[in-house]
């Protein structure tokens, strides 16, 4: 067979130039899908020349593999509803860490030649803890595992002992002293094990919606494992390096912003109960007044400016399409409607774009924070459709758990709409005194119906 | 090339992804979060090749079982990373386009 | 690691350090352009620490000599461009902090 | 003695790092400068590590280099004037071009192992043409040399021939075959007067006005040269590949911005005698009217609002200071007053801001053109200041040669002083039929005088 291994290097850098060139893209909604279309292309030649790399040996294995994990792959993406994302980033990010660590093990085994053994040991407990965290996040956010924490008392203290003798166990594989009788063929289920021990046992105290902080973190993770394995080879696969890194930067970005967004800190969405510092019982005055779909519609109809602020409750009601519809109609009445995106509304960032982008609504009408709260004032209706921290005014008391999120200010607009089912409170489970404003009218029900409602309603006036 | 020196190569490399990686997703806006989140995950999916030469080089029947898991696992991440990212992009697409179209 | 792999790491610096360029110059405003100039003329200031290998391994006169001039103007190089950058740059700063004052 | 020389690599990464930080913190005035304060400081351990470099000697000549080299640039660089800036890049830029080429030669003449001569020949070549470039654009700028493009028939053939034969005799160095009579020695002389040659050929015919383009494309040569000079050891110098690669990056991008600015393509730059379009004498209406400084006074105490657009003149008349005087007389007086900065105005991009940053005018009160341009039209006295392309309404009528760069529509304020010496076209040498429209008046003299006489008016008021 004629060598063609000379063509593996710089399909690879044209891989890493073309995963750049397309996250750069990303910059904007328009270039995004043709920057992901040739990353998508640089990366499936990148597969095919892998099998000119010379020496390898078990090529069906490997191609049924292919097959196998990518056809998987493949399905499961195809068939994922939007509202699923979450989960479905956990997924594959777990997957990812898994082959990390499994790309160590074969490294430690010792039939490719390490240059340095310890990048191999730090890949695969970071691959590992990713891995196993990642499913956690997975069966958590898929409903398959109760999503509330589960905690018990000195449960830091035994998840540091694990950590401290998966390390322990990574440094036995390497150094394997001769005063002990075990072999590195021994220490390394070991260290595994206990690797993916601290992976579920760090992941089983969060809840269930702080978990797009931690699955974004467990990609940064994911991607440093993957980029340490790049030294795993006789010759160092820069692009496993760059590209794990520049993932690892990505998710580090990402984690922080979230949780910059969600007003956390890192620290405490890994090791504090959420909601410690609740406040005391609140004096609210005024009382809740609901209001009936019709003359919402009327309310509406003689609107000259109406903004959408869309929430968790939205997904969770699959009202996007109606919302869509709703949209439509006002536009067609000359109805300016605008769209309020909090980055943190839904359960993960970005998540409303995507389910009203699924819906059809143009991205020119979303806004996000601070492009659209100078508008509030001068708008006539705000339809609130199932949010509710990210319009939670308690965020501008001092004292309250959400003192210092940035929120979209509704209460400034002359009347605020909020359609949700009942007295039900928000992820961060605190009571909401905008509904209790004068200006304030709940349209209680389902979103999905009570959107319909309006739509019907709308027609026939 | 001795080992100090691609020691050294390699931490050029890595600050310079980093750099790279940091101010290429501080563009993105808020709006494409979800698609950056799905497309890094994609992109570390490059996983796949090493576990592909992992496998290749594997010549007892553990190493191989654990390459075989490797690469089914990678192949999942990029194949899954990739058509996930490429939907909702697509919505973003289509809903610029034809806004008066819904999915 | 041989003269192929050297070749291939280097294509990967290079493009690493053109995208890392390329995305930081691009955010420095029209207003910063005449201190951007003449930093990025100061830092490739680093030249002198090539002129200084070359110097020290030099070994007849003439390579002295060309060695000698090199080093010579790379220094003039980088200090220059530190100082005149330096000098612009804190007019900015001393301009934002004291508006009322004049140079 | 003690081998410090592990030391090296982490320094030069070091620095190149704090290089990367200083030119993000670029992208805003406050944080500029203690980046490059940064910056410098990494540079200069870098140079005494460099001192520990194995093998080394000429330790004597080495320091005594840096001292005269570095004393020398840093007198120049205390002494010049902020409005000889462009020659002043163009004069240290030459010095990095001079200095990656000695670099080469020496590499090629064969003391150092270069892994891969060829590289070094092509970084000789680039350094040399930078070098011998940057002189040219010097000696133009300062007023050593006519400043007029020297243009003879048939230039562009001759300047490309000379090109040809460098880059053959770059070959031949290389190459040095058997059956030519000549050794290294012989053919390197010859590739390095070739390059330099060529260098001060492709400068002379471009005219002193289009030297900033130039100098910036030069700039990027130079950083192009360093990196591939950081191929001529034993080991590749990598801090050297990547901070020439970053500024070959800054300065394709600067030289493109530049250009767009003000609407030329490169290759006009550099073979293209400027204004060959030039329009038919144009048919003006009106007549240019003039003013006296006390009656601009009087016009200014009433307006409520009075934006500043400078140009190149005020630099030539050195009036900075004056108008900064006149800025806070204004602001005294409760009128707001704001710079309009046009990206090409002066002689190099940037230039204005830094005139009046020096002469203490707050970056907040300097606005880009896109900025500025919505506000003309409520404004009620536009001073241009030694300004004339910038603000040339031609830019807006096709067939003219200024027809599509972006301008400062100044012409749509209330009322528009120019300040000028007399009749002088501007540097594209075009009538500027803004000067002749009812709502402008002419205040002629020298800038500095002019702005002063407006203060001392404004005082007696
Ligand atoms: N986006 C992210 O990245 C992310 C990540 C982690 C956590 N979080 C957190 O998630 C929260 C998001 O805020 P949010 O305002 O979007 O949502 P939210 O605070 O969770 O509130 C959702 C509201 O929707 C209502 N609702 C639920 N199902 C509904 C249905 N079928 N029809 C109508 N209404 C329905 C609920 O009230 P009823 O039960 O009365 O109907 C609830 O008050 C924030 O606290 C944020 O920190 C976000
Ligand atoms: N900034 C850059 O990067 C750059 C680079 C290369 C070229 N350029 C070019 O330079 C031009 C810049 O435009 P500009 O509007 O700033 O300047 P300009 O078009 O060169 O006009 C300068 C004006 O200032 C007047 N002037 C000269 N000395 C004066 C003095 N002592 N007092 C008062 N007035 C004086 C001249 O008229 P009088 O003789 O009648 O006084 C002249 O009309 C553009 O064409 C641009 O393309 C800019």
């Amino acid at each position: 067979m004629i060598d063609f291994s000379w063509a593996i290097d710089p399909v690879y850098i044209a891989t890493i130039f073309f995963f750049i060139v397309g996250l750069q893209r990303m910059s904007h909604p328009l270039t995004a899908r043709s920057g992901i279309v040739w990353a998508g292309a640089a990366m499936l030649i990148a597969t095919l020349v892998t099998f000119l790399t010379p020496n390898l040996t078990n090529f069906t294995l490997m191609a049924l593999a292919i097959v196998i994990g990518g056809g998987f792959g493949y399905i499961a993406a195809k068939r994922v509803g939007m509202t699923d994302m979450p989960q479905m980033v956990a997924f594959y990010n777990g997957m990812g860490g898994g082959a990390a660590a499994g790309i160590s093990a074969v490294a430690l085994l010792g039939t490719t030649t390490a240059p340095s053994g310890s990048l191999a040991v730090i890949g695969g407990l970071i691959g590992a803890v990713s891995f196993s965290g990642s499913l956690i996040a997975f069966l958590k956010l898929q409903g398959w595992m109760r999503p509330r924490p589960i905690t018990f008392k000195g449960q830091q203290v035994v998840n540091m002992m694990i950590l401290a003798l998966a390390i322990v166990s990574g440094v036995l594989v390497l150094s394997h002293p001769s005063w002990i009788p075990l072999t590195v063929g021994m220490y390394l289920p070991l260290f595994f094990v206990l690797s993916l021990g601290f992976g579920f046992l760090m992941t089983l105290p969060i809840g269930g919606a702080d978990m797009p902080v931690v699955i974004s973190m467990y990609n940064a993770f994911t991607g440093l494992a993957v980029a340490l394995d790049g030294f795993s080879f006789a010759t160092p696969n820069y692009a496993m390096v760059i590209a794990g890194i520049i993932v690892g930067a990505a998710g580090s970005l990402l984690t922080l912003q979230m949780a910059r967004a969600m007003n956390r800190s890192i620290s405490n969405v890994f090791f504090g109960a959420f909601g410690a510092t609740e406040e005391k019982e609140m004096q609210i005055q005024g009382s809740m007044k609901s209001i009936e779909a019709d003359d919402v519609a009327v309310m509406l109809a003689y609107a000259n400016k109406v903004i959408i602020a869309p929430g968790y409750g939205m997904a969770v009601a699959q009202a996007q399409q109606k919302v869509k519809e709703l949209t439509d109609l006002l536009e067609s009445k000359d109805i300016q409607v605008k769209f309020a995106i909090h980055p943190v509304a839904g359960r993960m960032p970005g998540h409303m774009n995507v389910l009203l982008a699924e819906a059809g609504v143009a991205y020119d009408h979303l806004f996000d924070r601070d492009e659209v709260n100078p508008e509030f004032p001068s708008t006539d209706v705000v339809l609130v459709i199932g949010a509710n921290d990210v319009i939670n005014p308690a965020a501008h008391r001092k004292g309250s758990p959400l003192f210092g999120m940035p929120i979209l200010d509704v209460e400034q607009a002359k009347n605020v709409i909020v359609l949700k089912r009942g007295q039900g409170k928000g992820f961060a489970g605190i009571e909401n005194d905008l509904f209790y404003r004068d200006n304030t009218r709940m349209l209680y029900g389902d979103a999905q119906e009570t959107v319909g409602k309006l739509v019907q309603a709308l027609k026939k006036l | 090339m001795n080992d100090v020196t691609m020691l050294w190569t390699a931490v050029y490399i890595a600050m310079l992804a980093a750099f790279t990686g940091y101010v290429v997703i501080s563009r993105v806006p808020v709006i494409l979060h979800t698609p950056l989140m799905s497309g890094s995950n994609f992109i570390h999916g490059i996983v796949l090749i090493g576990a592909m030469v992992a496998l290749g080089l594997a010549t007892t029947p553990l190493e191989q079982i654990i390459g075989f898991i490797a690469v089914i696992l990678g192949a999942a991440n990029v194949t899954g990373g990739y058509v996930v990212t490429e939907r909702i992009l697509q919505m973003f697409d289509r809903s610029g386009k034809k806004p008066k179209k819904g999915a």
